[in-house]
């Protein structure tokens, strides 16, 4: 174990696949001597090259297309997009190109792509910089989501995406790159995609939450347990594919549930889920599955609206409180 | 093979592409065929001496006209037809139909239906061929129309940067759909755009196979060399409709007659009999194959199975354990 | 009334929007001579000139970031799409600019955009030419989204699309296009955003239902009435503004409601519905909502396996009587 | 205005937007100002010298480096300072802050956070110009870096086809974050790119003022004789790393020196000087009045409200009753 940032657990992951399988190489804005913008490629260069570090163009829809394209025949590129809202201008290539290639050519191509960025608030990079885009990838289908949110599920789910032979949208958040944490050494190590982390055990209720959501989740469960509210935290890691499996066992358990992201509500991440419990255990429910996402209007850049846009720890404590007193 | 030799095989294999066209047309008008069916008789030159100079470990990317990059490249016209009609035995199992056939045995890294989608996947596999130190080039082949889509753009610049060994072959048939170039392009000339890449770009006539054939071998030539990329565009004409069901409200009877005068195929048998290259019967010979390996292909196609739907879901993603 | 087809509906629509206000004008790849690949602007360049029937290049993000430019100067342009596909080569322009432009502008823009074209299966255009794209647009505040399933409506709804001062995002079917139904002669005849209609009225069971499904519901309403089964069909036909009202009044009267549309199941618009019926009446609920959408996969080209993909009516049958008899 | 009045207006609108950018600096370290800031500063004549061609209703888009742009079309920089600091008083109401500013009243249709963003929505403004037969013209600004977008060609390629009275002004300024250009751009002379179009492409001293505004007039003129689009390539430096934040691994300070040698308001002050078009009391005076404007915005940036929190879902949509 070694304690480093999310940001440097998600550089050493590149670094060690990059030492393991000569195939597998970065590609992105500023990714060589700027080490990218938020550091995950830094030094990378001095190690493998501007060959296998390479700095691109600003043409993400291309970056993304190349990264098929040598996915396709042999190499295991991992492509940096600057902020994930820059797959809007690459949406095409991710969407009907990426995502369903596979399954267009009958099953007779693979197409080993990780196509890895953060995301979210934080900066006060307002709303063309502070999206949260997993809602998309989840509609069409052919391309696998990560969301990790900590140092050790960053190197775990980044190893297992660089290995998958499937296209993997990996979403980091930009609030997460400074926390520190935990991360086993071994360069084997990997998280599986499609297991849940059940961060926090819990009797009376389950909130199921992301990225910077998970820890607030946690601090909130602390609140309640003064109240004697039980509250069973999960974190998805993956919403492609999803375990199902462990959020349903919780809400057997806690017969409420409560999502919370950073994406907005509507038809965000959380609608999914939570009709998905309502469909597959209605009758385990004694109160709605409330949904936390940030409100319908852009991310304002000024940090007081921000904050009024995105779900804060206080209406988590509500929400809980909510579906648990009814 | 020598340029000689290799000018037959072309002769040959412009006649599988327009056979195989023709049949398609006559199956969509007896429902056999669905979907949309875009036709490439008019312009087999291109794709028959541009794949003649490639292997078989060499890469294409195709769009939405694409049956002929495919059979030139080498797939079987069994596969492809049974493609076209849906069936389990197509290349895609009937996934993708027309507009979606690919072979990644013989390098078509696919066709496309989005118009400038296959263009930065060619490119890509470019990069590939290069960063695995191979000598293999990759062409993409796209549309007139295609060229005004900003992956156009945003492909060549990457492949120049990178001096990538690919070749981009744009096919100007005169129209996108019903609009004629000049109301969409900026350029009378495509490969114009060349210059903004500061790569070569050299205007063809897309209905001379050997003329085709001598500009792609410079610009392969160039790519196998290490020397980058370079944007051939070849003059032609599609001779049906955009697709099977187009009204061509855009065109007259007489001009399509008169481009169906510059057939490259008959242009070619024209000048291999000329230069004694080959014999009237021995290119009959060729031509009656052809019908033959289409005709087969058809009934191949028309026995096949349909796809079990129950395994619809097949294939989203690679389930197998290990990696490539 | 007249009677005429949806695509002609569509036509005679814009044809009125254009004689009544010259700020109107239409562009779109073969819009002109060959009147739109599915006919909604046969012959309108014969009235309004090429100036205001614009063919296009093949440049759907130059196509929409020029719509908003357009719109944000004087001009109310309706941009066809050939395929609502395409939005995914136009995203950002769509997403990014045309949905954020008024509000990250502090409300001092207004962009009277309509995007406009069709989407579905029906015509053996496989995966890149039969999604279904609304579900992307009902995430990402600012844009309206349209989706008429009759003739009536197709021209009452674009009438409303074309003098907003929104940007609305229209989308058509083409399976649609050949239906024929009575549309209103009035060329003042508008359909107001954010009003459902409720098709059918039933006691027992309500569907929500969009495009093609709206039919399918009804018959299926017919077949479950000859075993004492009322079931109430809504079309909401707009999901951006969205009638939560209409809706939640019919549940509160019939406890059940199933959501079924084409768009995918997973993440789609039917999550974000059922999601919000099980908060806003959870109470009412005798049975879970059950979502109908096509599979998880790629729209496949073979009518069969694309049949295996799409809800069937039997398959509505079903979620309609599970919900009832549980 | 003579251009040699002109050049005085552009000496002082050049004062106002370093100051501004100084300004904008130092608010940053004192973390007075938050988020993604890219000053102008080293690019002032581009700006300046453009928009001293344009009228009020003229159009210009920008892009994420923009407060200069949005100065020089004559915004008042008060409201500006106050967007930068997210308050109510700001453009934007503090919605937008530094990538978003815009100003409806004066032609601005925007900055924009994605790279080459803008760009089509200038053509867009171009087309509704030519529409509606006014005189206005539109004018796009963006960095080197957008030039490798597709985009930019798309939409080059549309004002192009349809003449529009559109100029795309290109600012040079070497590098896209720490990529140089050489590394991510096919060609040397961005302006060459005009070739695919087949418009006039230009390459200007971006750190002349007087060449800027020589160039862009006949860029302007053209657009408004109804001749169509330019492309105007003005090579120039920033000083400033990328963002305020920026190590800057990837050029020297030394590099960083000689081009504040080339410095353009130095430059134009030394012209102005020799020319005898102003006396160095009169600039003096200009550069102390723009320090003075400037000071007084961030003051009244600084004295504003913040926005109300509770407003925070105002201006999703237009939800007034009549049509424009
Ligand atoms: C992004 C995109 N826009 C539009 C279309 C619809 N479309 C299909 S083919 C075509 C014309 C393509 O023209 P060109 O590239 O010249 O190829 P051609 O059909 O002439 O061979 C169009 C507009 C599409 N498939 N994809
Ligand atoms: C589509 C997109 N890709 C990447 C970025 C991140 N980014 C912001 S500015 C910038 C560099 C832009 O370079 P250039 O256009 O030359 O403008 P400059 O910053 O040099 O003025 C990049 C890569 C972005 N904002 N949008
Ligand atoms: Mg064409
Ligand atoms: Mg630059």
């Amino acid at each position: 174990m070694s304690t480093k940032t999310y940001a440097v657990a998600i550089r050493d992951t590149l670094a060690e696949e990059m030492r393991r399988d000569p195939a597998v190489f970065v590609m992105g804005e500023d990714v060589a001597e700027q080490g990218g913008i938020f550091g995950c490629t830094r030094d990378l260069y001095r190690e493998f090259s501007k060959d296998r570090v390479r700095n691109t163009p600003i043409s993400e829809a291309a970056l993304v297309g190349a990264g098929i394209g040598a996915a396709s025949t042999g190499m295991r590129p991992v492509v940096e997009l600057m902020y994930m809202d820059f797959t809007y201008v690459a949406m095409d290539q991710i969407l009907n190109q990426a995502a369903k290639i596979r399954y267009m050519f009958g099953g007779r191509a693979r197409v080993p792509l990780v196509i890895r960025g953060q995301q979210g608030i934080g900066r006060g990079n307002a709303g063309q910089h502070s999206q949260s885009v997993e809602a998309f990838f989840m509609h069409i289908p052919g391309i696998k989501v990560a969301m990790p949110s900590t140092p050790a599920d960053a190197a775990g789910l980044l190893r297992t995406a660089i290995r998958d032979d499937n296209p993997v949208l990996f979403i980091e958040h930009k609030a997460l790159y400074a926390v520190k944490g935990e991360v086993p050494d071994d360069p084997e190590y990997t998280v599986p995609f499609g297991s849940a982390r059940v961060v926090r055990e819990g009797r009376d209720a389950t909130v199921i939450a992301t990225h910077l959501y998970v820890d607030k989740a946690l601090r909130v469960a602390n609140t309640l347990m003064k109240e004697g509210i039980s509250v069973e935290v999960i974190d998805p890691r993956t919403l492609i594919p999803f375990d199902e499996q462990t959020i349903l066992k919780s809400v057997a358990k806690t017969h409420r549930a409560v999502v919370i992201h950073e994406a907005h509500k509507n038809a965000g991440p959380g609608a999914e889920i939570a009709a998905t419990i309502m469909e597959k255990a209605f009758d385990e429910l004694d109160a709605p599955v409330l949904r936390l996402g940030a409100k319908a209007c852009t991310l304002p850049f000024n940090l007081g609206l921000e904050n009024a846009v995105v779900p804060q720890e206080s209406e988590l404590l509500d929400a809980v409180r909510r579906v648990c007193y009814r | 093979m020598s340029m000689d030799e290799r000018l037959v095989d072309i002769y040959r294999m412009m006649n599988i592409i327009r056979k195989f066209e023709e049949h398609a047309y006559e199956l969509f008008g007896r429902n056999l065929l669905r979907g949309s069916v875009h036709l490439y008789a008019g312009q087999e030159a291109v794709a028959a001496s541009v794949c003649a100079l490639l292997d078989d470990d060499d890469y294409i990317t195709s769009n939405h006209r694409g049956h002929g990059h495919c059979l030139a490249k080498g797939s079987d016209p069994r596969y492809a037809m049974a493609e076209l009609m849906g069936k389990e035995t197509g290349f895609c199992k009937g996934r993708g139909g027309s507009m979606h056939i690919a072979d990644f045995g013989k390098g078509n890294l696919g066709a496309n239906a989005i118009v400038g989608g296959g263009i930065p996947i060619a490119t890509g596999a470019a990069l590939s061929a290069k960063m695995r130190g191979t000598r293999q080039v990759s062409v993409a082949f796209f549309g007139d129309g295609a060229s005004n889509q900003g992956i156009f753009h945003e492909s060549l610049n990457l492949a120049a940067v990178w001096k990538l060994p690919a070749v981009y072959v744009c096919e100007n048939n005169g129209f996108g759909i019903s609009v004629p170039v000049r109301e969409s392009t900026s350029v009378p000339d495509i490969a114009v755009r060349a210059a903004a890449y500061g790569i070569p770009g050299e205007v063809v006539d897309g209905n001379d196979a050997t003329a085709v054939y001598a500009a792609a071998r410079r610009a392969i030539e160039r790519a196998r060399a290490g020397e980058g990329p370079t944007l051939l565009e070849c003059k032609t004409y599609r001779w049906f409709g955009h697709w099977t069901g187009d009204p061509q409200v855009y065109r007259t009877r007489e001009e399509v007659e008169a481009w169906k005068e510059k057939c490259p195929i008959k242009r070619l048998r024209a000048e291999l009999l000329a230069r004694g290259l080959a014999s009237a019967e021995a290119l009959d010979e060729l031509e009656a194959r052809a019908e033959q390996t289409v005709a087969e292909a058809v009934e191949f196609a028309i026995s096949s199975p349909e796809p079990d739907p129950a395994r619809v879901m097949d294939d989203v993603f690679y389930e197998g354990g290990a990696s490539l």
